[in-house]
């Protein structure tokens, strides 16, 4: 035990230098003092089982969380996420029971997602709807859609075959492949949305609309093309829960949306474009996963838990912020 | 009772990176105007802005009246009878001209409730000397001349007793400037002093009694006017000679030279109709007119910025289509806005950011940018254009307006053009980097670049343009060269009493 | 508990501490969705007292939100404490064949109440037949309108147990009573606001309605607060109960509600838990021993359900139950 | 019939003209089109009672709506409205059953949700957090405290005396008393909005806060008012419904926050601040619970209703918009 306070404070004292001075720096260190805070408080909290829990908790809604994030760096915003994932499981689940392969009805379920965020894109693009009101529309439309298209009950998929559970439900050595699917979807995202020249032009377009146009960048291009990331990494998260859960059930993934927003704000992201990284909204998301199953583990009561959750959250973004604009003062 | 109206000793302001005053000491005398002339980044907007509590000194005192007062805010330099014109434009976009224009009485009156149609009478009395502008309209639906003209009725409907103008005349015509002018004249006759900071030396010797003098943050003596001259003036902010000669106008004729790009009778719905004017190689080519001309809206026509109804485009004799600026830009046309802060800066992105941002792709290597290459590009034009800046990495919200055109400009050049189309290039940029950018563009077109410059200082137009194409109210008024470039000419044509070779 | 199991016959025979007394280091959990919500509270009352007279340690937990994930992240932590036995509320049946499955290699049982993953390896599933529910319902209101007129529903589509009572009730008024039609569906999603517009609106529509069946009670105040407003005589039906429903029972301004006994769901549940987690207790005449399964074989379990009316409500209230029991509910 | 056709038809060309040029003249005219569809549709949608149903079921959230616009005017956002809402309901209820006279106990809940609302302005002000985190722990942290007062079950207030459920449950001659103070609230704060000076500077902060802080206007004083208003207007709206519903269920108004701002976004409203009226989010509020009515008097089945409903609004929006460019254009 004592050791374990030893190299906690150390790694923490090491950290805190190195992090001083990048974005994602506080609130690592904020989950890393939760962390060792409920290390103490819990024996299980260390243990792999409870990671791999924690992980899988938010490792495929991770993967929406990404498209969020460049969708809020764009300066928009997807209320459709929710509905879109649900919806792509219901269509690959309904085609799969009517004896479509389940890899080809996977790919027509993604293929309709990304026409859907295709559509949005024109919407917005177009006719010169707002994010918000479009998407809003999208999410009633979907989620009638995943009503319509199961009837309103479950469709259970206990009959898909082995290969392609292993999406949502096999390991790699001890690692589940979800897991791995999110990683490489994380760290390859948060690497093109910092340097690629495409993803770059993102952000000028959330910075400032008029001085992109007025430097050449063909914004419309770039909002569609968002739209359809968005929506498809969502579908792609339906799939993905298809597989682990071998069901498609019309309700799954109401209020989303407002998950994936909040880990994003969390992680640095800006309502009003211009600023965001994958990395930081993932930390997002891994902050308020850590501090839910945190609540679980000390078995503290349910009546307390979303009163105790929202003040934690508020005191970690207070810190955060705090912090951020030291750094900016320099 | 002192006979300063307003006295500063020793104020030090500090900013990230850099020491933006530097122990500025400043009087302004009881009913004179005093110009503060300094160059891009001296930092005379930061001590107005000291001056009027937006930025809080971190050493320093202020007098007015002879007492010592703590302005904390806006609203106490208010309660001390500050006005100030902002250089940049800070309006209400959503709101009414009216609201826009008595902002700071609405927010200080008691009564409950605002009575529009007495708003907008006295909105409408108040813009009156000024220009004619619907008090009723929102502010997004002007254009920027006019937001200045409301920015500057702003400051006045505080019957302050100190007013400050910060380039108020950088986003205004000859005509909108006189107005002004005048005005001046009548508040200085009520015994309002006045801090008027500009680059234009004219204006400063027409209008002001003093002008003081700021160079890298310090104070460097004021000077009576009538004691001393512009080259004075300029040595002592830029700290070596100026010569504010223009270069050497293209010699013999140009249009002998080979065409490089022709405009085709271009029309929209309203704002110009059948304009054709050809652009030969290493040629500066002015556009000149009266606001509301349609200048800026023909240029931005032929860049696929602004929708046309008809004609075309060729370039060395061959057509182009162009439906984006993405098109124009790959065939090396360019263009820089007239209104910076819209259509220009990522304000909350780096400098090398900004540069970079026309042609990601030279800086990038298989799809990703190249920091390294990124930078070394930045650097290139920054240190061209001497943009003063602590790093390249630091927001351009983070500059000063003149430093902040000068970004554009690098931007611009940054790709190098064939064609340059620039929409008033010298607003708010400070004498000596001026005739610097004057030089610039005069080599560029020595390397067969065609120039198109729009600019509301006649003097900068004639001085630059080998011809001049004259426009009123959207129609050509013909194209003019050699001898015939002079403002009475111009101006002649501008307000439509003259065509020639139509 | 395999090499105990070699033995059982000694453990029945040392009659002196009985197999039917557990060891207080076993911790039994209790896990559910949505966990604010008081359905699952009287299950857990009966679960702690069972757990007590078992002289074993029972927990409640579970995940304030309506999601499948979080629930499955919750049972994962459960597994992680290594529990004796768990009594699952499954929010989606598929979603938990794994870990429970999982549950049983480690050789934790897992007992479901109230909703069942009938796929897995769960040793046993206790509930109150969800269909027999929307079937008394039916009848009941059947019965107090003559078995003629109209009816209409109002569900909450996508939550299994709710679909099964609103199929049940439609099924059973169009099978089994030819004068009686279900009118009007809406979607209410346990929302007492939505339910107040729907009934109201609805009523427009078929101004002679003469009852409207509910699967959850929050909704259920909501359309018993529109048909007394309306005052046209709508019977307003549902199931499950609070203290707002009952107090409207006895008024007379709630037609009645089913309540699926969740007490002896807690109850019962714990018992086959502890058996399951025991099952050297029980040697039948089968070939558990060679396949390896839990001898405690008792697959599923209906705990009935009661009707509950003006005459009865007052059995139902929970803060009074807790009053006359002298527990601390949930938070202990 | 016949004679319904001609009145609908000239009753629509006369306000066309009359609407032309004026913001939420479209949004009329698509909610009176609505309405003219309906009638022929069914007999029952034009007649009073459907309409008092119609009123009903959103004059109580229109309340929530009205701060909601003005919060969105400022440029902020407040997701914690559906759960400050259910606080004051709950701690009014709490409060009666504990012996409160029921008019104080409300009065102590109102002043509670002014008190939440006070808080959050401080953070935005002083420690600089944005709308969304801090509103979203609120929602967090009232809605944990309406579990931990009612102790997950709902309070029955049966009991509650005649005087004060008549603010829910009365009527004055025709009208629901609720209506009455719903249509009370939204003219006074539709006229306040366009013409109080105090008000106006909501809008001056909204659309450019530096040129608001210029002007002298305290910006930060703005903002705690405005979120004090917003909270105690759902803290009223909780009130209303508690003596409506005569119970405290603590997980009321879940998602409500969605539904504010999706009315006043269609009336209008602009995420990034500035623009907005509370008539035009009304008339936003009122359009969706047209559509949903309609939905269910047509019977429509509930797995499309969704789907249905998606389809309208985009469409509505669409039209809305466009009509919108057209008026700007010219
Ligand atoms: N917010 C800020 N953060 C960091 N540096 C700043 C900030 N504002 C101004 N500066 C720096 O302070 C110096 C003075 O800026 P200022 O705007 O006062 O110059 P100026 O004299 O007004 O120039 P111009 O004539 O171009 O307007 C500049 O170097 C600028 O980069
Ligand atoms: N965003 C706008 N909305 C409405 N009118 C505009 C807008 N921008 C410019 N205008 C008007 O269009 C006309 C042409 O615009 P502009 O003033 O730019 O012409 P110009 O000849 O380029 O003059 P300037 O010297 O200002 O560039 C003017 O009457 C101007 O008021
Ligand atoms: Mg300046
Ligand atoms: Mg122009």
């Amino acid at each position: 035990m004592i050791e374990n306070i030893k190299t906690g404070k150390n790694g923490f004292i090491d950290l805190f230098n190195k992090f001083r001075n990048f974005r994602e720096g506080t609130l690592i260190l904020i989950i890393v003092a939760v962390c060792v805070l409920m290390s103490f408080l819990s024996p299980y909290f260390m243990t792999w089982a409870n990671w791999k829990a924690i992980f899988l908790s938010f490792s495929t809604e991770g993967i929406v969380v990404v498209g969020m994030t460049v969708m809020l760096v764009l300066g928009g915003i997807d209320l459709s996420v929710g509905a879109v994932m649900c919806l792509a499981m219901c269509i690959g689940g309904k085609l799969f029971l009517l004896g479509v392969n389940p890899w080809l009805a996977s790919l027509i379920a993604l293929a309709i997602c990304a026409g859907i965020g295709y559509i949005q894109g024109l919407l917005v693009t177009k006719v010169g709807l707002v994010h918000f009101i479009t998407t809003l529309a999208f999410m009633g439309i979907a989620r009638g859609a995943c009503f319509v298209i199961t009837q309103g009950t479950p469709l259970s998929l206990f009959t898909l075959p082995q290969s392609f559970k292993f999406i949502g439900q096999g390991t790699i050595g001890p690692l589940p492949f979800v897991i791995i699917i999110f990683l490489v979807i994380v760290i390859v995202s948060d690497y093109m949305l910092r340097n690629s020249t495409v993803l770059r032009k993102v952000f000028y377009s959330g910075s400032n609309e008029k001085a992109a146009v007025f430097s050449g960048i063909r914004v419309s291009r770039v909002k569609i093309g968002v739209s359809v990331l968005c929506c498809t990494l969502s579908g792609l998260a339906g799939i993905i829960y298809m597989s682990r859960f071998g069901a498609s059930t019309p309700g799954f993934g109401v209020g989303l949306e407002m998950t994936a927003i909040s880990a994003a704000v969390i992680g640095g992201a800006s309502l009003t474009g211009g600023e965001g990284t994958v990395f930081g909204s993932i930390l997002g998301a891994a902050l308020l996963s850590i501090i839910t199953s945190s609540l679980i583990l000390l078995d503290v009561s349910v009546y307390w838990q979303d009163l105790i959750k929202g003040c934690i959250l508020l005191f970690a973004v207070s810190v955060d912020h705090i912090q951020h604009m030291r750094r900016q003062a320099g | 009772m002192s006979d300063y109206a307003l006295e500063v000793r020793g104020i030090v302001k500090d900013f990230p990176g850099t020491r933006a005053l530097d122990r500025v000491d400043l009087t302004l005398k009881k009913g004179e105007i005093l110009a503060l002339v300094g160059e891009n980044g001296a930092g005379k907007s930061t001590l107005m802005n000291v001056i009027d509590g937006v930025h809080l000194p971190d050493e320093g005192q202020i007098f007015i009246d002879g007492n010592e007062v703590n302005i904390r805010n806006p609203l106490d330099a208010q309660k001390y009878g500050i006005g100030f014109v902002h250089q940049e434009i800070a309006l209400c976009q959503h709101v009414s001209v009216a609201e826009n224009v008595f902002m700071s009485e609405l927010n200080s009156t008691d009564r409950k409730f605002i009575n529009y149609r007495d708003l907008y009478r006295r909105a409408k009395k108040a813009l009156a000397p000024l220009g004619d502008i619907d008090p009723r309209k929102k502010v997004s639906e002007l254009s920027i001349s006019n937001q200045q003209i409301v920015e500057i009725a702003k400051a006045l409907s505080l019957n302050c007793k100190i007013l400050i103008l910060d380039e108020p005349t950088a986003a205004l015509t000859e005509s909108e400037t006189d107005a002004l002018f005048n005005i001046m004249e009548e508040l200085k006759k009520k015994g309002i002093s006045m801090i008027y900071i500009s680059h234009r030396m004219a204006e400063i010797f027409s209008q002001c009694d003093r002008v003081s003098i700021l160079r890298d943050g310090e104070y460097c003596g004021s000077l009576n006017v009538d004691e001393t001259n512009s080259r004075e003036v300029v040595t002592r902010m830029v700290g070596r000679e100026i010569s504010n000669l223009y270069p050497a106008k293209f010699d013999g004729n140009c249009i002998e030279q080979d065409e490089l790009l022709r405009v085709e009778d271009f029309s929209d719905s309203k704002r110009f109709t059948d304009i054709s004017f050809t652009l030969h190689e290493g040629e500066i080519l002015g556009l000149s007119g009266l606001i509301g001309a349609g200048r800026s809206e023909i240029v931005k026509a032929v860049c696929g910025l602004f929708p046309k109804k008809k004609g075309d485009v060729y370039f060395r004799g061959e057509k182009l289509d162009i439906h984006h600026y993405e098109d124009a830009i790959n065939n090396g046309i360019v263009y820089l806005s007239e209104d910076r802060k819209v259509e220009g800066v990522f304000l909350d992105m780096s400098i090398q950011r900004n540069i970079s941002v026309l042609d990601l792709k030279a800086v990038s290597v298989n799809g990703i940018v190249n920091i390294n290459k990124e930078k070394g590009l930045a650097e290139e034009y920054s240190k061209k254009l001497n943009v003063k800046c602590s790093t390249l990495s630091q927001n351009v919200s983070s500059l000063s307006g003149g430093n902040q055109q000068k970004v554009l400009i690098s931007k611009l050049l940054s790709i190098k053009p064939k064609v340059v189309i620039m929409d008033e290039p010298t607003r708010g940029i400070d004498v000596g980097a001026k005739s610097e950018i004057h030089k610039l563009l005069r080599n560029l077109t020595h390397e067969g670049i065609g120039v198109i410059m729009i600019s509301s200082e006649l003097p900068e137009l004639i001085g630059m343009s080998d011809r001049v194409l004259v426009m009123h109210e959207g129609e050509s008024c013909g194209i003019i060269s050699g001898d015939d470039i002079n403002e009475k000419k111009i101006i002649h044509m501008a307000s439509g009493l003259e065509k020639v070779g139509a | 508990a395999k090499e105990e199991a070699a033995t059982p016959v000694a453990v029945a025979a040392d009659s002196t501490d009985s197999p039917f007394v557990g060891d207080p280091s076993e911790t039994y959990y209790m896990c559910v969705m949505v966990s604010g919500v008081e359905y699952w509270f009287p299950v857990y009352e009966m679960m702690k007292q069972a757990g007590q007279q078992l002289g074993v340690k029972t927990v409640y937990t579970g995940t304030p939100e309506y999601d499948v994930n979080k629930q499955l992240a919750v049972f994962e932590q459960i597994l992680a404490k290594k529990p004796a036995g768990i009594l699952l509320h499954p929010m989606n049946p598929d979603a938990f064949i794994e870990p429970i499955n999982r549950a049983a290699e480690m050789g934790i049982p897992v007992v479901t109440f109230a909703a069942d993953s009938p796929n897995s390896k769960r040793v046993s599933y206790i509930t109150s037949d969800n269909v027999r529910e929307g079937e008394f319902a039916a009848d009941a209101i059947a019965a107090d309108m003559g078995e003629k007129g109209e009816v209409a529903v109002l569900e909450n589509p996508g939550q299994d147990n709710h679909d099964l009572r609103i199929k049940a009730f439609i099924n059973r008024i169009e099978t089994k009573y030819p004068d009686m039609e279900v009118v009007a569906r809406a979607a209410t999603n346990q929302d007492p606001n939505k339910a107040y517009q729907a009934l109201m609106t609805i009523a427009q529509a078929h101004p002679n309605l003469g009852g409207v069946f509910m699967p959850e009670a929050s909704s259920g105040m909501g359309a018993a607060q529109a048909a007394v407003e309306l005052d046209t005589g709508i019977r307003v039906m549902c199931c499950d109960i609070n203290a707002k429903v009952l107090d409207m029972i006895k008024a007379g301004e709630f037609f009645g509600a089913i309540n699926p006994n969740q007490g002896t769901q807690g109850y019962y549940g714990m018992l086959m838990l502890y058996l399951a987690a025991h099952s050297e207790m029980i040697d039948p005449m089968n070939d558990w021993s060679q396949a390896g399964f839990n001898p405690m074989g008792m697959p599923f379990v209906d705990n009935g359900l009661a009707v509950v009316t003006a005459e009865n409500a007052d059995f139902f209230y929970w803060d009074k139950y807790l009053e006359k029991r002298g527990t601390k509910g949930i938070n202990e």
